[in-house]
């Protein structure tokens, strides 16, 4: 262990929290709700001794909306729920977005729709991805699939939320909240942008700030829907981030994000073993798409399955990224059931046979 | 290379996810990869709970697995539904004061270890699931007893350090018993 | 869980009461134990196959009050009085003492109900 | 109904005594295990509503509407219909079946994190409506189903897994009354708290519940009836102890009784 | 006129409103919000003498959970809302999906994201069809683009409802529900399919009732997410609906719906005048969508133009649908604007020099 | 600031008088011309409000929340920072802004439909809370912004579009009195109702908002203003009519005067 | 055949969109299609108000035009927001007490009506909208002036129709005073 | 609107007063008319450019209360007010009452306050 390391086990819920101190959150706002209720658990516990404000809301509507004022005030803040307290969020989000406030909002995805069941989904891409609001606008999401990316991409969702003055949503999931792992937090320097737009009082060496999403005028608000656009397509240039294991020599790709990309890159290696050049793609961020670079693997690979704890989400984005270039189907459980590797090597076996 | 995938459930009371945390984090010092995965039941309380713990020198891909090389039974229900799911040539350690009936499969190491009793015999009841990981590590010395110490001093809290003792006693009991039962 | 202190002491009792308890149900809460001003009920040392000990009658001192059915959380206690007057038989009572004996295939363990552990 | 138990003898003799049955489950509680922890008030809160629903002989008119919270189940184990809705909402989604079905008897059972906290919206303006539903109320002074944490009906100081050093009302804000703070709507009509922590504490909560559906029948509002209730496992407490914090803490600050009770004039047409 | 018909001039709104009187609507439930206020307005004052009820909510989240105890009872039953109060009923309109309760509901959009703007716009697509709500769920959506059609989707939609047990959204817009165009009414046989699974107390002759959408373990819940996709199919196989406008002979398509449809059927006739064979394929339900008609298309024509009022969101469905085959493009306005017919005349011949 | 006025003469001559100028529009107003229609009690508040925050002199330290309502344009009339709020969140939001900036005065304006319909549950719990903010709340007895719909303090009989027979308590619930409603609530620490339908109550008001501004300094909870207002063009009146109709109809059922006022002890600190 | 796009344009007060309601009104009576699409302006009261009208034999595919067969505007701003999108050959009809500066296109009829100051004359300042109307259907004779009135008769409530005689006075009036203008 | 009906009567004034009046940003709502005890205000019968008829003071009886300054809604009232003390001239009265006599070049309709139609 190097002497700037601090290695942990813990569960995602706890490192993400754990991060958020780390990486200088001012404010926390959230309800509880399973499962994720650990990080309002953990906040409060370390709230004492460290320098931030973990406050329990009356609700998710209450909570988000504590979390705009408190962006639009200037600071660093997160709030984090689980499927049925996210959709309760969607008005708010949707404000914050067209505000342009950063803040790091996360979802730990469990099984819907409904009050469903507190076991692990991915139920929530589409939501996530393609605006559960009203309205022309996105997040950035970021899908970890390990309790070390918990903790990371609290600190990159930060950054990259101050960046672009966009909410970031870390799209995890009950499993990636509650299982432990280890997680190495390194020392880091913290800089936090300074924000002159924030509404911290109309000092008289500045203009004074103005939060608002309404723009009665068409032509007000168009040019906000294109001044978003322009944003938007500057995330879509910079930021799209993605895994690729065995790619290079793949004949047939799994896509994958998440707590399913685990199980697939496990289905790589039991392929592997039987001879089967499989790889992976592993979509970091949701939004942005990797694209990019399914296209281009569409131009080698014979096939592509998609593996989601869903429906059939992700897909829809796989298969506009390959354009028609090759077949894409879909594997996928519902409900909290997590298949194993050997469920899902099994129907990849399937699928190349109609190839 | 170490791979050893181990699924431990029985009651929620039993300790169960406890003693995968504390495995997981003996192997965790001692510079190995860790995976805890928990898992409960619908019920609010006295329900069933399991947890996947994976140690390992690689990375561990999912954390998930259907198939275990070990399974740490403790109780009835536990027992009838991951027996089938040992992958043969694993074992099975179970808490044999509570499970009456014991997988019969040919092809797997099974452990009966009483650990209940041994536990009354301690003097603390809780300390049960200590004694069969004492026994656990006895059969598969994946890590040592003093890393399981080791991991306890730095994940109890100080008010609790005075339990360490008995627990040192329960995983060594856990061990002894192991070694009568092979 | 402490055990009950109070004695029991043998009052004259007008009106005579049975409690009959679904000892496989019962999870030990003990709330009838202190619900019972007769002091009636204990808990056994053994546990049912929930993994709870569970309420046994302990002396025939029952007033048949009811108190010890309207607390208990489970609704595994009926009650019955004498009333003096003659009812059809419909089962003695010994049928019932049976179930209170009822051996517990799967005993061990303390009571299940914190989950919390060390 | 699948009610496979054996028929419960209504006597049994004993030598040349012959003992009546006088209390047993009520029958319109199902025979699911209820899944609550032990001694937890929910379950002695089920069987005395059921036993009123039994002896009014209302069973096939009463609709209950279910929470998100540890009674989220309680459809499995009341033998009527049910409604399970989102948290927070069942006031809401209440007044949506009362106001299709008048002639039946609708109910809420919610606990205090569902109606006070999230739902306090839907609970507020369900009273000033007048909704003529009776509103169960669970107060636990805590969350329950999610593991234990700060209700808005913790007390001060209460440690809870969101307070772990205790509520700090400066900083989380005071416990809220509820029954308090609805009982000046015009549209409550009937206004209590009670407990069931003791054998007179469940009569007389039976005897409001009674209360609760036969005032439905005027039509003037909401029946509500706060149980100040236990949560064991997450006070960390033995359920006996959780009757005790109830009698020597909660009920200082939640006295028990009548907040609000109708008029004569109002009752007269029940006679 | 003949007999049975009653023909008025109506905005959209209003239209829809007399719609569900006619249509035996029991309940409606609904708070107010621009540009559809005009409804529960409508609704109270026809209510003293018409035999169904309309209760103002106290909110969104109030009215759409409302919705689902009335649904739930077995009335018919209906609310309806603007993008930001649409927003707000995400989460109820999941659990009612899980529940599988029939009724209908109405987002008459308007600009966003956030507060934006009271002008229509068609930036809801989206979350009207991949889901605003958490989990794995679908509405059937409707999207009018008359005020007669404001009026027959009622009926429709409420019969659909039912036949699925589903929640029906009509999406319509602010200019649709604004305008006023003759509707006609027709007598109509309303017929109630009887509905055995609501909650109208135990009688002695039925088994009890439950409505529930929490199914914990996650078997269960797989299983209900199994039921619910097996009636989607069902539903993509019997419900779609679409228009054709001289697709006959068309060598370009423009693909639009509701009031953007309306827009290019004049951008048709206008390119016709020109000489250039244009045809108008108009979605009537975004969900299910008419992805064959259109994949079909695309053997014939050269490409595809996709006009909405919105940032490009329907036009991943007709990708989808045409999976490569042709070109397909987008053309929008956002925020409340509405383009001209020539506005999109000249855009669409920019288009086709591309091709 | 584009002030693009002309200097106001301070002062005036004329024969062998001089007129100093004694009252003015306050400079905290921006010269956006008001949306309002005419007479509206919304614009008269604002000017209220201005003056009082340039006299204190902490223009560069307030914060104010504009809510979703005819106000939601406040920003644009008072010359400080501002965050518009999601209808109903104005109180969760100044909620967020003010524990991060808990030196700056915040403030939320808000109107009866935004804080007492949709936005009951944050109302509740930020009093509850006690957050050390001020409360303006514009009770007109109308949607003003969506043009007349009932509100939830609309009073009995009122005819609005949507209870365009009058506002029929049994079916659509009674007004509610939001400020008798909190009051009880520990976190409230000064509750007053107020007017702005004559000069005397614009100086009552004043002074009411200037305590409401001093006590947020003590840390002690939310200071809450409700102002009866008036709303011409949707109670379909003249101003002057909606005035004699506040004077006449409203302040009987809200009558007029401090509910909660701090106590001597806790405003030692303010001196 | 029949299309007629007409946008009617004003302050929030002047009647703009009831104008536009009432055009549509009666030409549907007379069986023709008809859309009438509202815009109103961020204001309060008092704003601008406009609605664009069309009458067609056909079906109307977008109710949504930018340029129109004739504009009925009555005030400045909208006289200065509306002239150059009225399609060469088209009309002008436009309240001249209170629009000073009209159009000065040479392609289109411009026709400056003193509806205000008729209305005041007809003691009734509200129906100056009528006179327009009156004075637009006596250039372009779409519907006939007791189609008007029948479609008033429709859409009044029973409690206005005292009203009807004064708006027949109007939509005369302005039929005159176009003529006069002609 | 109804023409206000309170006859002004002369009294003797201690201190005088002046309004200036904002005429293009009167919206006519009339209530400065109702706040003068002194009923020195009254509606134009011209309107504004924004189509409001406007307040205008008629009689020089002003006393410089302020009540018609704190109850108009669009701030558009300054108040001016004796005081004895001599002040540097920045504006002479005529300049002021210039403005209230400026010549509205978009004259007619009634007030605009309602959107009602027939
Ligand atoms: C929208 C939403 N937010 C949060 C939750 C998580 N949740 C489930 S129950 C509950 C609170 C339960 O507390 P209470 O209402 O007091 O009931 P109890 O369990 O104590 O009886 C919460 C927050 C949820 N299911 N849905
Ligand atoms: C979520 C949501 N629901 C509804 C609306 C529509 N809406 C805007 S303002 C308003 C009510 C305004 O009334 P009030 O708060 O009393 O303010 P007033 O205009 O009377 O001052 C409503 C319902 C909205 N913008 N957002
Ligand atoms: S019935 Fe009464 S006396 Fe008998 S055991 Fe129960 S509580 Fe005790
Ligand atoms: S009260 Fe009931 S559950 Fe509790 S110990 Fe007694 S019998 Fe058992
Ligand atoms: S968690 Fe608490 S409230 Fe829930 S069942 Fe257990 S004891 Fe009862
Ligand atoms: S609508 Fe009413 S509240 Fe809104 S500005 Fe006009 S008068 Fe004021
Ligand atoms: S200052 Fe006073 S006296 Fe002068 S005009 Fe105004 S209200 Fe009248
Ligand atoms: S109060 Fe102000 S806006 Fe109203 S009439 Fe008087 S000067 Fe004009
Ligand atoms: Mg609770
Ligand atoms: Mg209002």
């Amino acid at each position: 262990m190097e002497q700037n390391e601090d290695i942990r086990l813990m569960k995602g819920n706890e490192a993400m929290a754990e991060a958020a101190i780390q990486a200088g959150m001012d404010a926390y706002f959230g309800y509880p709700i399973t499962p994720q209720s650990e990080v309002l658990e953990y906040l409060t516990r370390e709230m004492p001794n460290r320098n931030f404000l973990a406050l329990q809301a009356e609700s998710e509507v209450a909570s988000i909306n504590m979390v705009y004022g408190a962006a639009g005030a200037g600071a660093r803040v997160m709030t984090s729920s689980s499927s049925p307290g996210w959709s309760l969020m969607q008005e708010g989000v949707s404000y914050i977005a067209s505000a342009q406030l950063p803040c790091l909002l996360v979802n730990v995805n469990r099984g819907g729709p409904g009050l469903g069941t507190i076991q692990p989904s991915q139920g929530d891409y589409f939501q996530a991805t393609k605006g559960g609001g009203h309205g022309d606008y996105r997040l950035l999401v970021l899908a970890p699939n390990s309790v070390q990316e918990m903790a990371d991409f609290v600190f990159l969702g930060f950054e990259l939320a101050d960046k672009y003055r966009n909410p970031v949503l870390m799209l995890s999931d009950g499993a990636i909240g509650q299982m432990m792992e280890k997680v190495v937090f390194h020392k880091r320097e913290i800089n936090k942008i300074p924000k002159p737009w924030a509404t911290t009082g109309k000092t008289p060496d500045r203009e004074r700030s103005i939060i608002t999403s309404l723009f009665i005028q068409p032509e007000k608000m168009e040019k906000v829907n294109l001044e978003l656009l322009k944003k938007y397509d500057e995330i879509e240039k910079n930021e799209v981030r993605y895994e690729e294991i065995m790619t290079d020599d793949a004949d047939y790709l799994l896509v994958a994000y998440g707590l399913s990309a685990r199980i697939s890159h496990k289905v790589v290696l039991l392929a592997r073993e039987r001879g089967l050049k499989v790889g992976l793609l592993r979509p970091i961020t949701l939004w942005p798409f990797p694209a990019g670079v399914l296209n281009k693997l569409a131009d080698k690979v014979k096939g592509m399955l998609v593996v989601e704890l869903n429906a059939g989400q992700m897909i829809e984005d796989v298969k506009l990224a390959v354009n028609g270039k090759v077949k894409v189907e879909h594997y996928g459980r519902m409900g909290g059931i997590i298949p194993s590797p050997e469920d899902v090597e099994e129907n990849f076996e399937k699928f190349i046979k109609t190839l | 290379m170490l791979n050893e995938e181990i699924i431990i459930a029985g009651f929620g009371g039993q300790g169960v996810l406890s003693m995968g945390q504390t495995l997981g984090y003996a192997a965790m010092v001692e510079g190995k990869n860790v995976s805890w995965m928990p898992s409960y039941g619908p019920e609010m309380r006295g329900g069933t709970a399991n947890c996947i713990t994976i140690v390992s020198d690689s990375t561990i891909s999912s954390p998930i697995v259907s198939r275990f090389d070990t399974g740490i039974l403790l109780n009835q229900p536990s027992m009838e539904k991951f027996e089938s799911r040992i992958k043969p040539g694993g074992i099975i350690v179970y808490e044999s004061t509570n499970i009456l009936h014991a997988s019969e499969r040919k092809d797997i190491g099974i452990y009966a270890i009483p650990a209940a009793d041994a536990a009354n015999k301690l003097n603390n009841v809780k300390v049960a699931n200590m004694i069969l990981l004492g026994a656990f590590l006895e059969k598969k010395p994946i890590i040592s007893l003093d890393g399981v110490m080791e991991a306890l001093k730095k994940v109890l809290p100080e008010r609790y350090h005075n339990l360490l003792p008995i627990n040192r006693q329960a995983l060594e009991a856990g061990a002894e018993l192991m070694r009568q039962a092979s | 869980m402490s055990e009950n202190t109070k004695t029991p002491a043998a009052k004259p009792r007008k009106v005579k009461g049975k409690t009959v308890i679904d000892i496989q149900k019962c999870k030990g809460c003990e709330l009838c134990t202190v619900a019972c001003k007769e002091d009636a009920i204990r808990l056994s040392k053994d546990i049912n196959n929930l993994g709870y000990r569970y309420a046994v009658v302990i002396d025939d001192v029952c007033t048949g009050c009811t108190n010890c059915a309207l607390v208990c959380p489970d609704g595994v206690i009926k009650v019955y009085r004498t009333s003096g007057k003659k009812k059809e038989l419909v089962a003695s009572i010994s049928d019932v003492k049976d179930s209170i004996n009822v051996k517990i295939d799967n005993p061990s363990m303390d009571d299940l109900s914190s989950m919390e552990y060390l | 109904m699948d009610n496979k138990e054996l028929v419960t003898p209504q006597c049994i003799v004993e030598g040349d005594e012959t003992y009546d049955l006088v209390f047993e489950k009520s029958h319109v509680m199902t025979d699911t295990r209820l899944h609550y922890c032990p001694g937890c008030g929910h379950s002695v809160a089920h069987q005395v509503l059921a036993e009123v629903i039994q002896e009014m002989g209302i069973q096939d008119s009463v609709i209950g509407v279910a929470p998100v919270g540890c009674s989220v189940f309680a459809y499995d184990y009341l033998h009527i219909d049910w409604q399970e809705a989102a948290h927070g909402r069942a006031t809401a989604v209440a007044t949506g079946i009362k106001r299709c079905l008048p002639d039946k008897y609708v109910f809420t059972y919610q606990g205090d994190g569902d109606l006070a906290a999230i739902g306090t919206g839907e609970t507020i303006h369900c009273v000033n409506r007048g909704e003529n539903i009776m509103i169960l109320f669970i107060n636990n002074g805590v969350y329950g189903m999610t593991s234990g944490q700060m209700a808005p009906t913790s007390l001060e100081g209460m440690k809870t897994t969101t307070s772990p050093y205790g509520r700090d009302v400066h900083m989380m804000g005071y416990p809220i009354k509820v029954s308090e703070l609805i009982a000046p709507l015009p549209g409550a009509f009937y206004v209590t708290r009670q407990t069931v922590h003791t054998p007179n504490a469940v009569r007389k909560t039976k005897k409001a519940i009674e209360n609760g559906f036969k005032y439905q029948k005027l039509g003037k509002g909401v029946s509500f009836i706060e149980i100040v209730s236990n949560c064991p496992s997450n006070w960390k407490m033995t359920p006996i102890q959780s009757n005790q914090f109830i009698e020597n803490e909660m009920l200082k600050y939640y006295p028990v009784g009548d907040i609000k009770v109708p008029s004569k004039e109002d009752l007269k047409e029940l006679k």
